[in-house]
């Protein structure tokens, strides 16, 4: 096990103040990478294997050269919507160390010569954006941002955008819609971000953890970096636990390492020694694991093996106590709530997913309605305009696939229920009448 | 004919959507951009817009800041409010509207000013996050100052089940402390100073090694 | 600006080679070149780029694993694309099923129900049974959303054509989506009804019955009516629009989408102003007066009077002829007033006659830009008009080509524009002074000094340099859509001549893609002016044998005693003429009025002898001619109501009876005579125009046009703008709601214009006025009253008065200066 | 797909082709034959008279005479809604069909529309019954009525009144095996 990179020192007091950042260092790998050409640089991004952190996992590099050359305005739009239910790494970066990701955006500005960039953080995060806020000024002010950087004759303008509670904002395309005061509807695709993204113009947008990683990057070089990890899953990862585990919280793991290591040996597996019922890889919109699949790898690749996606490296685990049903309910009413609305499968899909898990806990459903909704399922994932939809299709069809014995128990449980509920309703109301008769 | 039924009935959905059933008034002018020589705006929400439309190189990308100064200034997005950004901005209020309504952070109704989020998310909801909520709104929900709501996740699944009290992440809260939270949520105390987020160590033993 | 050129690629469409041009989008060249309808709900062509939104369009591309939306995948060559392979039908009954959910199945009650796209898909694609069971959401129906547009919630299925329309096309930005996900719903802000110029385009563009028309609820179904194309000439930019007739009855008016005159689209006047047709105001028979009131006569009566008393006055006999005449009518009429009675004395231009030279070099054929340059030309300057007022599709023509080809609009008008917003750059002018700004500009073009014409215009001098600037570096492909009142007035030969020259400072002459477009004052002023319907004309815009008097010295000769008799051939000098007080009086003093009018508007109401009843456009069969020379047919719809009689028939009759017979036994024959008379016309048939018309400037026949004088002319000094001083000078326009039809028009009758005083700031503090409070507004002893509207982009010292309203009208008052007061 | 011509041709089988003989007079006459045998066969019933319009003919219970349209029986409202589906199916275009909204204040039938308008032509109507098929809501239906003369063209233009009424007299129906 390697060090940590993206969490290196990062509970040292004041960590979040420019003089604490600048002396340990901060900013020499953003001076050292001014220095370099900027298909170099680019080079050195592709080179260290660095996969995007947000869900999707596309390489940073091959997204960098995607950014056409010219006289344009281009844009680097750090996304810092983190919504994804069980995802909270971000947080903990820009909190603490909120320096590391403005210095690794200027590099990724200097890189594809984008002089305006925004950081758009979600509304929920007040106080991190007051500290990205104050970071950003205090840049400013030291002439990190700003006209002619280092001396480079690089400029670069910075500016920090909240949204307002959409967890689809934190879809690139959406987001670039929010950030241009629209509703925060996903586009159609193509033209992608880097030709026609924000204000029309070639836009690189990453995820605050993609981001902190490119000093460390320029720090170790791209096969020092490259080196950490797995082929094809390079780096260190961050992984947020949360659930039913003994010791929630944010680690630093490098790509590659065993799932149970991370649950069991860093997090502490489910408290009082419960065993595990599922576990969501990669945040609420991957596809569930089960407890067999704890030996997976956790890089991109075995874990989509293995049926799931790494996505944002968000860790649900839940415990055998807890009733699928329930899951899905919360997953659907989630998706269901936070769909656009813009595209027919995801609008009108989770909305009927939701209503008939609904129906599953009134006890009005029957087994047939399982075959229904998991037909549902499968019209919403590749049909819609962004993987909204795809988010709830995927757990929900795995979580029926995985667990329709249990599904089809609770909804004999519910149903038995119901109807002895109404019988007790039937007879009292019947005694009434006798009582008002006699 | 014997007997003219007035009424035909309809049977509604469970979840009426508010809005659906709003028919326009005829009486009305149209909402056309709202002339900047007749609209009466608050000094300091025409400069935060302006700051905001500032920091844009494209003047609607400063309709979320101008509806945050709308809710600032009013408690809520008010129809006056928003009509008085959509003059500063020269757009028109139903644009606005569009957007406030898409954010959940937005509020269309007049609502307590002090905003109590309760995650009800999957981490949390694993972990008692329903129970805390109810308990909350056992203990707050009468207070007209207060907008307490569930919340879809906040992204603090590493203390959950938590809240966020205008914006101070707090958590885990035990269904014990729910009292004494209501009391400091009521009083405009610091929330649960020994829980905020913001005093929380990382959860990576590596980092407590160096 | 390049237009699109049509490079084809080869693709092949389940299972067919098919070409298509590059860059079209899947679902349109599947349906056009491939015989294959790929279904849609979203997407229309006309709303602009795809957004993808419905997803009923999923196709299979091979070589892509995931479905695609057929609405927005470019065809490129070699493109291979199955529409009918199960995953492609499992995916559109999926989505059927879906967008079903939540619509009610009320398709008997619905007026959409026959014509709906929802009902064709959902018969083609979908998969015949739902599995949803639970309960569909019901709710208050049908709601109003303006007062010609009702809104049903339930049916809606967010497709969202109606609000990219508002903020896309219209750009009024009314329109919006409220809330999120299966919430979502389209509404207005805060309970305001949308009312905006095209609002009712999107009754059209709805794909279900989510938008329906108030005034035709309920009215037909599509198997009760029958659709009738002609031409809508209720303003200059003759709209092509297809009426729904059931029994005689016009029941509502749809596009008929013409990319050349109006691009699909309507304005609300259009759409909904068919209802004066059935209206009991309209005049149905033939008055005369007797004892001081019109009262019915037969048509005998009527026809024989008209002939005894014209014949009375004979050659004292003026006339005055409407824009909304046809060329068969207004050819007659020339021939009743110059061969039958002898007299000179005609004119369809209410500005005061234009020198014959300067008619044909400003209608000359290489000088004519088309409707569509308004959309791909590099620059466009809008000179002394206000399109959504004075041609209200134009206006929307003028948005697309800014927001999508980049046109660089330059606004020069003394009132502010609806499209100020969209220009590169907008200058303000003093009422009137559209020839000082034109001179001002052609002079800083040249490189001339213009500070001293700018300041003659009370315009900015930085305007006009700024202007020119723009104008330079825009590209060779300038259209300048100019409004006639910039050659009306007494300065009218001057305006011409300095217009003139800025199109050759800009080399304008035979350029294709730019050129000079005129909004005229009347629907078929362009036609009515080359058939010689002018004092100083003759067919043909060819030399007049007699110079006769203009509509201005007609006024003053019939106030004098020298005229006797005056024919109104759809025109109300009280309404169209700039002055009514000399009108007032020309009329008091004229023997005999003799009109053909639909309605009883002022001057008919008061003065006229006899009227006649005046067919209305779905009665009408002749030619028109719109701006930009395209010669369009319009076509009887429905039966004349009540008494009316074809118009046509009436004037030949009239030349007959006073002993001149035209020989006219059919409209059509009128019309051969026309294409035979005209020279520029020559080889045109009623047979060739068709449904849309041709562009006789684009013929070759077009070379006979008579010549003219080329510019540059040396020019007058303009006088100076009148300064304030105190006072406020007037300007006054004609709003796209002042016209006879909307009045009477039930739908439209909430959008009769009332006077608004608009004002600037500066002035309402000077003045005290407040913004709704009611002032007076007084020159020379005429005083007009209004509501005080407080605008901030008002140029100070400038104060805007409605004209062409029946009361309170711009018109009753002399100017230029006028004191403004509260009442 | 192109039409390919050879897929389109209808066979047709025909009988054995046996010459000449009694079994060919047979075969020209057996038809002819077998017919005239039911004819005769009546000629033993004797003469039937009905007395009418003493007596009415009855009518099948699936006869399609004059056509009627509902109330609901519990409301007292108009089944018709005035969706003028019966007049587009219509072969012989003899159904005009104006609607026009309910009001709270004037509510004639269940949903938004009613028919303000219901005209029958019947002396172009044919009876077929496609007005009844088509009809969502069944509110048209083909009674029993079969009198249907009249001496003016114009009264035989049914009005929604005439429809709705019931007829003054019951046709009689047809008894089983009758």
């Amino acid at each position: 096990m390697t060090d940590t990179l993206l969490f290196k020192g990062i509970d040292e007091p004041g960590l979040n103040t420019i003089d604490v950042y600048l002396a340990r260092g901060g900013y020499t790998q953003l001076q050292r990478a001014l220095k370099m050409k900027r298909g170099d640089l680019i080079t050195e991004l592709t080179g260290s294997g660095l996969r995007g952190r947000g869900g999707a996992g596309f390489p940073i590099g091959k997204k960098a050269s995607f950014i056409p050359k010219g006289d344009m305005q281009k844009y680097v739009v750090c996304n810092a919507d983190e919504s994804e239910p069980g995802t909270f790494k971000d947080r903990e970066l820009i909190q603490k160390n909120p320096h590391q990701l403005i210095e690794g955006l200027i590099i990724a500005a200097f890189a594809v010569d984008a002089t305006i960039n925004y950081i758009y953080i979600r509304g929920e995060y007040e106080q991190q954006a007051d500290i990205l806020d104050a970071a950003i000024s205090e840049a400013r002010d030291r002439g990190i941002i700003g006209e002619n950087i280092f001396g480079s004759g690089f400029s670069v303008e910075l500016e920090l955008a909240r949204g307002a509670g959409a967890y689809i904002c934190g879809e690139e395309t959406g987001l670039l819609d929010s950030l241009e005061g629209k509703r925060g509807n996903p586009r159609l695709k193509p033209p992608f971000p880097a030709n026609e993204g924000l204000f029309n113009g070639p836009t690189l947008i990453n995820n605050v953890e993609t981001l902190s990683a490119i000093p460390s990057i320029i720090e170790l070089g791209a096969e020092g970096y490259a080196a950490i990890g797995v082929k094809d899953s390079a780096g260190t990862k961050l992984v947020s636990i949360s659930g039913n585990i003994e010791r929630p919280g944010n680690y630093e793991v490098e790509l590659g390492i065993s799932s149970r290591e991370i649950i069991y040996g860093l997090a502490g597996g489910p408290p009082d020694g419960r065993k595990i019922k599922c576990w969501f890889p990669g945040g609420s919109s991957t596809p569930v694991l089960t407890a067999d699949d704890l030996d997976v790898g956790y890089d991109y690749d075995s874990i989509e093996a293995a049926g799931s996606m790494l996505g944002s490296g968000a860790i649900i685990v839940v415990d055998e106590t807890q009733s699928v049903v329930e899951l899905a309910y919360k997953l659907a009413k989630f998706y269901s709530h936070e769909s656009c609305g813009k595209c027919t499968p995801c609008r009108e899909g989770t909305r009927w997913t939701f209503h008939m898990v609904e129906r599953i806990k009134e006890g009005t459903a029957t087994p047939m309605d399982l075959d229904i909704m998991a037909a549902v399922q499968e019209q919403i994932i590749g049909h819609c305009l962004c993987v909204l939809g795809d988010a709830m299709a995927m757990p929900i069809g795995s979580l029926i696939a995985k667990f329709r014995d249990e599904f089809e128990a609770e909804i004999e449980a519910n149903r038995n229920e119901r109807e002895r509920k109404l019988a007790a309703e039937f007879a009292a109301a019947e005694v009434e009448i006798e009582g008002i008769s006699a | 004919m014997a007997d003219v039924q007035r009424h035909v009935a309809r049977f509604t959905h469970g979840s009426r959507i508010p809005g659906w059933d709003r028919a326009a008034d005829l009486e009305k002018e149209p909402a056309v951009v709202p002339d900047a020589a007749t609209t009466e705006v608050p000094g300091e929400l025409r400069a935060a817009i302006e700051d905001a439309v500032r920091r844009f190189p494209v003047g609607d990308s400063a309709f979320i800041p101008a509806l945050y100064a709308v809710q600032a200034q009013y408690g809520w997005c008010s129809p006056e409010g928003i009509e008085q950004a959509a003059a500063v901005l020269g757009r028109t209020p139903a644009a606005l509207t569009a957007v406030a309504t898409f954010y959940d952070m937005f509020e269309m109704e007049p609502l307590g000013r002090k905003s109590v989020y309760v995650c009800t998310n999957i981490s949390c909801s694993l972990v008692g996050a329903d129970q805390l909520l109810a308990a909350l709104e056992e203990e707050l929900g009468e207070d007209p100052d207060v907008n307490l709501r569930g919340f879809e996740c906040l992204g603090a699944c590493d203390i959950a089940p938590m809240a966020s009290v205008d914006g101070v992440y707090v958590g885990p809260i035990e269904l014990g402390e729910v009292p004494e939270l209501a009391n400091q949520i009521r009083q405009g105390d610091d929330p649960l100073p020994a829980k905020q987020l913001i005093r929380r160590p990382c959860a990576d033993p590596k980092v407590a090694e160096q | 600006m390049p237009r699109p050129t049509e490079k084809l690629v080869s693709l092949t469409i389940d299972g067919n080679e098919v070409q298509a041009p590059a860059g079209m989008m899947l679902a349109d060249a599947a349906l056009k070149y491939g015989d294959v309808e790929i279904p849609v709900f979203c997407y229309d062509a006309k709303i602009g780029p795809p957004v993808g939104a419905c997803r009923m369009c999923l196709v299979e591309v091979e070589g892509i694993p995931k479905l695609q939306a057929g609405c927005s995948v470019a065809v490129t060559d070699g493109m291979v694309v199955h529409t009918d392979t199960p995953t492609v039908k499992a995916a559109q009954e999926a989505v059927l099923e879906f967008i079903l959910i939540n619509h009610p199945l009320d398709c008997p009650v619905c007026d959409k129900g026959g014509e709906c796209p929802l009902q064709d898909n959902a018969f083609g694609w979908g998969g015949g049974l739902s599995r949803f069971i639970e309960p569909k959401r019901h709710f208050e129906k049908p709601l109003a959303l303006s007062p010609l547009i009702a809104i049903d919630r339930e049916r809606c299925i967010l497709c969202y054509r109606c609000v990219r329309y508002s903020q896309e096309v219209a750009e009024d930005d009314q329109l919006v989506l409220e809330e999120r996900g299966a919430d979502t719903f389209v509404t207005t802000f805060d309970g305001h009804p949308y009312v905006a110029p095209f609002s009712g385009n999107i009754v059209e563009l709805c794909p279900v019955g989510a938008l329906t028309s108030r005034p035709y609820r309920f009215r037909a179904r599509p198997w009760d009516i029958e659709q009738a194309g002609s031409v809508c000439t209720l303003c200059p930019a003759q709209c092509n629009v297809s009426f729904s007739v059931r029994d005689e009855r016009v029941l509502r008016v749809l596009g008929r989408d013409h990319e050349g005159v109006d691009d699909g689209w309507l304005c609300d006047k259009g759409r909904f102003a068919y209802q004066a047709i059935h209206v009991d105001q309209r005049i149905t028979e033939p008055l005369m007066r007797d004892g001081g009131e019109l009262r019915p006569v037969t048509w005998e009566l009527a026809i024989e009077t008209a002939a005894k008393l014209l014949s009375h006055a004979g050659a004292k006999t003026g006339a005055l002829v409407g824009g909304e005449t046809t060329n068969e009518e207004g050819l007659l009429l020339t021939h009743l007033v110059r061969e039958a009675l002898g007299s000179n004395d005609i004119d369809s231009r209410p500005g005061g006659a234009l020198e014959l030279e300067l008619l044909r070099a400003l209608n000359a054929p290489t000088l004519q830009a088309s409707v569509p340059d308004l959309q791909y030309a590099h620059a466009v300057l809008l000179l002394d008009c206000e399109p959504v007022d004075d041609a209200p599709i134009l206006d929307l023509r003028l948005r697309k080509g800014v927001r999508h080809h980049g046109v660089k609009l330059l606004i020069a008008s003394s009132r502010p524009s609806a499209l100020d917003e969209r220009a590169a750059h907008s200058a303000r002018f003093a009422p009137g002074c559209g020839e000082a700004f034109a001179a001002a500009l052609g002079a800083a073009l040249a490189g001339k000094p213009s500070a001293s014409l700018a300041q003659a215009a009370g315009a900015d001098a930085d305007d006009v340099a700024a202007l020119a600037a723009q104008l330079r570096e825009a590209g060779e492909e300038v259209v300048i859509l100019w409004g006639e009142r910039l050659t009306a007035g007494p300065r009218r030969n001057e305006g011409a001549r300095a217009l003139l020259n800025l199109a050759d400072e800009l080399g304008l002459d035979g350029r294709d893609g730019g050129g000079l477009l005129e909004i005229p004052s009347g629907t078929n002023s362009r036609g009515l002016r080359e058939l010689g319907v002018l004092p100083n004309a003759s067919i043909g815009l060819g030399d007049a044998p007699t110079v006769g008097r203009d509509s201005q010295q007609i006024g003053e000769a019939l106030a004098a005693g020298d005229l006797s008799a005056l024919i109104l051939l759809h025109s109300d000098p009280l309404l169209d003429q700039p002055s009514s007080e000399l009108w007032q009086r020309a009329l008091g003093k004229a023997s005999t009025v003799i009109a053909h009018a639909a309605f009883l508007t002022p001057a008919v109401l008061e003065h006229a002898n006899i009227v006649f009843p005046a067919e209305s456009y779905a009665e009408k069969e002749g030619t028109v001619v719109h701006p930009d020379s395209r010669v369009q047919r319009l076509r009887r719809s429905i039966a004349r109501q009540g008494e009316t009689r074809a118009e046509w028939a009436l004037l030949a009759e009239l030349a007959a009876l006073l002993g001149n017979d035209p020989k006219a036994l059919t409209c059509s024959m009128v019309s051969a005579r026309i294409f035979d008379q005209v020279p520029f016309y020559n080889g045109l048939s009623l047979d060739l125009l068709g449904g849309v018309g041709i562009r006789w400037s684009e013929r070759q026949a077009a070379a006979s046009f008579p010549g003219a004088p080329s510019a540059p002319f040396t020019l007058d000094p303009p006088p100076a703008a009148s300064s304030p001083n105190g006072l406020l000078r007037l300007g006054s326009f004609r709003s796209i709601w002042a016209s006879p039809e909307v009045e009477a028009s039930p739908a439209l009758a909430f959008l009769h214009p009332r006077q608004r005083v608009e004002i600037s700031p500066a002035d309402a503090e000077r003045l005290g006025i407040s913004n709704g409070e009611i002032v007076t507004v007084a020159s020379n002893g005429d005083s007009v009253n209004g509501l005080a509207q407080i605008r901030a982009n008002a140029p100070v010292g400038t104060v805007f008065l409605q004209s062409s309203i029946p009361q309170q009208s711009a018109a009753l008052l002399g100017g230029p200066m006028v004191e403004v007061k509260r009442a | 797909m192109a039409w390919d011509p050879e897929k389109d041709v209808i066979e047709v089988v025909r009988g054995p082709q046996k010459a000449g003989g009694a079994g060919g007079l047979y075969r020209a006459f057996g038809e002819t034959l077998r017919g005239l045998k039911t004819t005769f066969g009546q000629l033993r019933m004797g003469v039937d008279t009905i007395q009418y319009p003493e007596q009415k003919i009855p009518v099948y219970p699936r006869f399609r005479g004059r056509h009627q349209l509902h109330r609901f029986e519990d409301s007292g409202l108009e089944k018709c809604v005035g969706c003028s589906l019966c007049a587009a199916a219509c072969p012989a275009d003899c159904i005009r069909v104006v609607a026009a909204e309910n009001t709270p204040e004037h509510r004639v039938s269940a949903g938004e529309r009613y028919a303000a308008v219901y005209e029958i032509n019947l002396s172009r109507c044919i009876f077929c019954g496609y007005c009844e098929i088509a009809c969502p809501f069944d509110a048209i239906t083909m009674g029993h009525e079969y009198e249907l003369s009249d001496a003016n063209r114009s009264d035989l233009i049914f009005t929604k009144e005439m429809l709705l009424a019931e007829p003054i007299e019951r046709t009689p129906l047809r008894a089983e095996g009758e």
